[in-house]
């Protein structure tokens, strides 16, 4: 399995990721600088969470115009997959690789929190297609900017095609667990493709081993058997 | 030649800010205003003293990083020499 | 020197120079000095930078110990936690900056601070923070609460380092006045610590990071300066952060100090170039020669003064090895920082600066550093407060609604409002976060952990500073020991009034010798620190607070525990005698909230510290992790025993009851803050017990954990979780 | 009647934001401009006929809410109907 990390210069999820990558596939992944305006081939590129250049201007707007994005677009034309977590998400969202944006949260601060996830039924991501739907998943998020928004009609289609992939949970009461406010309770979403997935929750942060829950370490798992076959 | 380039969200898009800053406005009292909208200023010396030249560079930095236009929008204005 | 001085004492006295002072400064030099050289001396002997009044005082503090590398006189302490392995760590307040502007003064706080961590070779890994406001119903005091807060993690988050733990209270003696005290924590190679003091004539001096402006000229005379509403509407020297150039600029020389180029290194903190090039030539004894012309500045005709005295962020100094600078300067460029030779290494004893080819300063070095002024300021016998009996303090009130009351208050409630806030996972090795006693953070890649804490009393200090300088460390100490970790070493931010008044100096005098027999009773050596006098407000002080910051180290994060309540447990106290005969209502939360003994004269004397009590009950709890007798653990401060325990059944969302001993008021038994007390839970409740008898450490068992989702009382009080729940949870975003 | 507020940096305040777009136009081939600033344009609708009401409570309204004053400046304009 061949796996690169695209690091920007205020990237700080960069080495997390690395670690909870090699340690479920055995095999250290690439760390690709922003500068790098090549991408060897790899299955699966991943923009992980920080505050890429920043955060200026908007969130992964600057890096969106890294010179090692033209690679990443090559490879997401391929059909190739790719993973944005948190800052990631937003990259993706900045360079038209998944429709949307993500304003601040609605409390105006940023939350640092567990939160728990449903992974939707009539998703067609094929990164997540081995996750038990039924299942909750507590995988914190981290961030000042997670308020998922898209006009009413991105949102239409997204919802019938099944692009919504992850949503904050509702718990007995029917109350969301959303920490910042993004419309139909949105935590993820995929390209039409089901090849590129964008997400705030930050999976390398539940990986057992004295994160409060392994449940990061099942979504990531999924992503790579989704690869490998 | 100074150029001022302001972004503001597109009607419909989203803002915690502006409506934040709405309700801030009105909880401190001050309930006689409507629509609080909030942009972006961006002010640029570009090189050159083509007026049309100094809006044609404006609008491509807007639509290439300055703006997202799927969005916001962008105006831009020449800034009298003081 | 040509250029004709204009300087007079005056302008002197209005950096905050003495009269005498102002007259060593003309002996040492010969002469009168110019502007320049006038605003290097009083910098550097300004309070903030030579500690004239503490350094006496804190010369007394231990300093040794086998874990310790480096001591105080760096940039930050090191202690050994072996395997190669060293820490480094060091607090810092940013008092002044954080009340005129609190967003950027706090982030700029943090951002000062990670810069004297990772500037000695260490990878920061861990921030927190100590914050003092004022009344909560003050009218500034929501806005500097949201501003600090989102301050800290404005920096922290960006730049990627957790922010792990800290403290809030609220005291109308901060209204005018606050305290923002952060701290960083890093990890290094112990062979591979990087010091500031320049060596080799010749060797070329570098300026790397951001550019140089005119934000906060002659801040550390600023900090060193009391406040008036006058200075409030000067606001000339606020520093703005740039968390993003932080992280280019921490990367940058982490990358460079693998590469082997650095011969020494030192921030740009307080009192900026001009601190930095003074204390690395004269550290190494020998002399720098600058080029003002070749700095790097982001704002057109900057006078040398202007230059020297800048505190603009995110900046270092460097001497490099000659041979590497290429290598040295490729890491730079890959990090799109400025890199810039500015001067060289002399060994003439002097610094020597040029600006436009004329000489701007010519100084001798030692008198800036080794003669600055030391004082031994006038200090008091401390008044201590009596001790207000409990029967004068008990309120007829329910248990169970004092409870509420106070884990409702502002003083006890969560903090989850503000940590939230922050950051706390970043780096993923946070095992325990905000909101227990101690964090837990792991070494990367390793079993070991680091438990860390910030801890300090004011209203104990203020009744009684010797019992409050003692009892910081002591509860730090606790702290550290909950998680199961090895206290190792502390640092300090003692945060004062104005030291020119004897009773202020009485507080500091006290609180210092308290620390220095705690430290030493309980071998954790203070290896670094930081001092903040003037902290007044139209003459009226603060409450002094004198906060520690203590480091201790876990083998195994997996054996470590938390506060939570796990099920079918038996609930033990263990410590203090007193804590099972009598209770500590004096100078209490209690005595204040429920009591309202707000002023310090009747909050009365605060409970005493017995250090050898607090390091064999330590050594016990230690123990019975060993053996694994024991399922969580939190330590009693604050509030009390049953606050504590409320605060364990909320972590654990389990219910408990428990039994009020018939021969104490029980009042006093429930929320007196008896020291060096623990409540533990526990499912080996008689092997427990065993150990605690042969170690001869009272202990009384108290309850179990129950089935039901609420608290019985013995007495018929009941409350249920969700309600104490409630009130914990709301207690600060209902009013902030 | 409708104010624009503009709100901007004090002149020597460092602006890492404006910073950074500058550095990111400049590596994107805008090499011809300098002085990039940034600042924030906020418009609110006042319920007054009266301009020098107007610019009272926008002044209120900065000096409470909008603007930090110790880094930060802001000047009102009356807006034109339109
Ligand atoms: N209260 C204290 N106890 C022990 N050491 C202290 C104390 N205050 C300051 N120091 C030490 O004095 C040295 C100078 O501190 P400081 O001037 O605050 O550093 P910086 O220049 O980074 O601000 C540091 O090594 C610091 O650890
Ligand atoms: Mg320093």
């Amino acid at each position: 399995m061949r796996v690169a990390i695209i690091v920007f210069p205020g990237s700080n999820c960069d080495r997390d990721m690395m670690v909870a990558v090699e340690a479920l596939t055995g095999r250290r992944p690439a760390l690709i600088w922003h500068k790098q305006s090549y991408l060897d081939p790899v299955d699966l590129a991943i923009i992980p969470g920080g505050f890429s250049f920043g955060d200026y201007l908007r969130c992964g707007a600057l890096a969106a115009h890294a010179p090692v994005m033209n690679a990443l677009h090559d490879h997401a034309a391929r059909g190739g997959a790719i993973l944005g977590v948190c800052n990631g998400f937003q990259i993706l969202l900045e360079s038209g690789l998944l429709p949307g944006f993500l304003a601040q949260n609605k409390t105006l601060k940023f939350v640092c929190k567990q939160t728990n996830l449903s992974v939707e039924g009539n998703a067609i991501c094929e990164l997540t297609k081995s996750l038990d739907i039924n299942e909750r998943l507590h995988i914190p998020v981290a961030h000042n900017e997670g308020n998922y928004f898209a006009d009413a009609e991105t949102l239409d289609s997204l919802e019938s095609n099944g692009q919504v992939v992850l949503r904050y949970a509702k718990d007995e009461t029917g109350v969301s667990d959303n920490p910042n406010g993004s419309a139909n309770d949105i935590a993820g979403i995929c390209a039409a493709n089901g090849r590129i997935l964008g997400m705030m929750p930050h999976p390398e942060r539940a990986m057992g081993a004295g994160h409060k829950s392994a449940d990061g370490k099942k979504l990531l798992q999924s992503i790579f058997e989704a690869i490998i076959t | 030649m100074q150029v001022t380039i302001i972004i503001e969200k597109k009607p419909g898009v989203l803002d915690p800010q502006a409506q934040a800053i709405n309700q801030a406005l009105s909880s401190l009292g001050f309930d006689d205003l409507q629509d609080v909208k909030m942009g972006k200023q961006i002010t640029v010396s570009i090189d050159t003293d083509d007026e049309e030249r100094a809006r044609y560079r404006a609008a491509k930095m807007c639509e290439a990083l300055l703006a997202n236009t799927v969005i916001e929008t962008y105006t831009i204005e020449i800034n009298e020499p003081s | 020197m040509s250029v004709q001085s204009e300087m007079q004492f005056e302008n002197a006295a209005a950096m905050g120079l003495s009269k005498e002072e102002w007259e060593r400064v003309c002996a040492h030099l010969g002469r009168i000095p110019n502007l320049c050289e006038l605003g290097i001396f009083s910098a550097m002997w300004s309070e903030h930078c030579s500690y004239k009044s503490s350094k006496k005082w804190l010369k007394t503090l231990p300093t040794d110990g086998a874990q310790v590398i480096q001591g105080p006189g760096e940039n930050a302490g090191v202690v050994d936690i072996g395997d190669g392995t060293a820490v480094v760590f060091k607090i810092e307040s940013h008092n002044h900056p954080s009340f005129i502007e609190p967003y950027q003064g706090a982030a700029t706080g943090v951002g000062g601070i990670l810069r004297d961590v990772f500037t000695m070779g260490a990878r920061p890994v861990a921030l927190l923070n100590a914050l003092r406001f004022g009344q909560i119903d003050h009218e500034k005091t929501p806005h500097l609460v949201s501003g600090v807060t989102a301050g800290i993690g404005g920096y922290g988050n960006c730049i990627g380092i957790p922010t792990v733990g800290g403290e809030v209270e609220f005291d109308a003696s901060y209204n005018g006045n606050i305290l923002v005290n952060a701290m960083a924590v890093g990890i290094a190679h112990s062979d591979r610590i990087f010091y500031s003091a320049a060596s080799g004539a010749g060797n070329p001096v570098i300026y790397v990071g951001a550019k140089t402006g005119r934000d906060g000229i002659h801040g550390a005379t600023m900090a060193s300066a009391e406040f008036s509403d006058e200075t409030e509407s000067k606001r000339p020297t606020v520093q703005v952060g740039d968390p993003f150039t932080g992280k280019l600029l921490m990367e940058a020389c982490l990358e460079l100090m693998a590469a082997d180029a650095v011969v020494a290194i030192q921030d740009m903190g307080a009192a900026g170039l001009t601190s930095s090039s003074v204390e690395m030539a004269a550290k190494g004894g020998l002399g720098m020669e600058i080029d003002l012309d070749l700095v790097p500045v982001r704002e057109s005709e900057m006078s040398a003064y202007e230059i020297m005295l800048s505190e603009s962020q995110e900046r270092m100094l460097m001497v490099i090895d000659p041979s590497q600078a290429e290598i040295a300067r490729q890491i730079f460029n890959k990090w799109d920082l400025d890199f810039m030779p500015i001067g060289q290494v002399t060994d003439s004893d002097r610094l020597i600066l040029l600006k436009e080819g004329e000489i701007a300063c010519d100084i001798p070095l030692a008198p800036l550093v080794d003669d600055a002024p030391e004082y031994d300021r006038p200090h008091l016998k401390p008044e201590l407060l009596h001790v207000i009996p409990a029967a004068e303090i008990r309120q007829n009130i329910q248990i169970s609604d004092a409870l509420k009351k106070l884990i409702g208050s502002e003083d006890l409630c969560s903090r989850r409002w503000i940590y939230e806030q922050y950051d706390s996972h970043v780096m993923a090795d946070t095992i325990i976060g905000p909101g227990g006693d101690a964090a837990l953070v792991r070494v990367h890649g390793t079993n070991k952990a680091l438990a860390l804490t910030v801890d300090c009393t004011p209203r104990y200090v203020e009744a009684d500073p010797y019992t409050g300088g003692k009892q910081a460390v002591a509860e730090a100490y606790r702290n550290i020991i909950c998680v199961g970790a090895t206290p190792l070493a502390v640092t300090n931010n003692l945060n004062f009034g104005n030291p020119e008044k004897p009773e202020i100096m009485t507080q500091l005098v006290q609180s210092v010798t308290g620390m220095k027999d705690a430290c030493t009773q309980l071998s954790t050596p203070v290896v670094s620190g930081n001092v903040s006098l003037y902290n007044e407000t139209d003459g009226k002080a603060i409450k002094p607070c004198p906060v520690i910051g203590m480091v201790g180290v876990i083998e195994d994060w997996q054996t470590a525990l938390g506060i939570a309540i796990p099920p079918e447990t038996e609930l033990f106290i263990v410590g203090q005698d007193e804590n099972i005969n009598t209770g500590w209502l004096s100078n209490t939360v209690y005595a204040k909230i429920i009591a309202g003994r707000i002023d310090a004269e009747n909050q009365g004397a605060p409970p005493p510290v017995d250090l050898m009590s607090e390091l064999q009950t330590g050594q016990l709890i230690l123990d019975c992790y060993k053996n694994q007798l024991i399922n969580a653990v939190h330590d009693i401060s604050d509030g009390g025993m049953l606050v504590a325990l409320c605060e364990m059944m909320l972590a654990g969302n389990i219910g408990a009851e428990i039994t009020l001993p018939d021969n104490i008021d029980t009042h006093a038994w429930c929320f007196g803050e008896n020291q060096s007390s623990y409540i533990i839970a526990t499912s080996k409740a008689d092997e427990f017990t065993k150990n605690a008898a042969q170690a001869n450490i009272p202990y009384l068992r108290i309850g179990r954990s129950i089935s039901q989702q609420e608290l019985k009382i013995s007495n018929g009080d009941i409350i249920s979780l969700k309600e104490l729940k409630q009130c914990y949870d709301t207690g600060l975003s209902n009013r902030l």
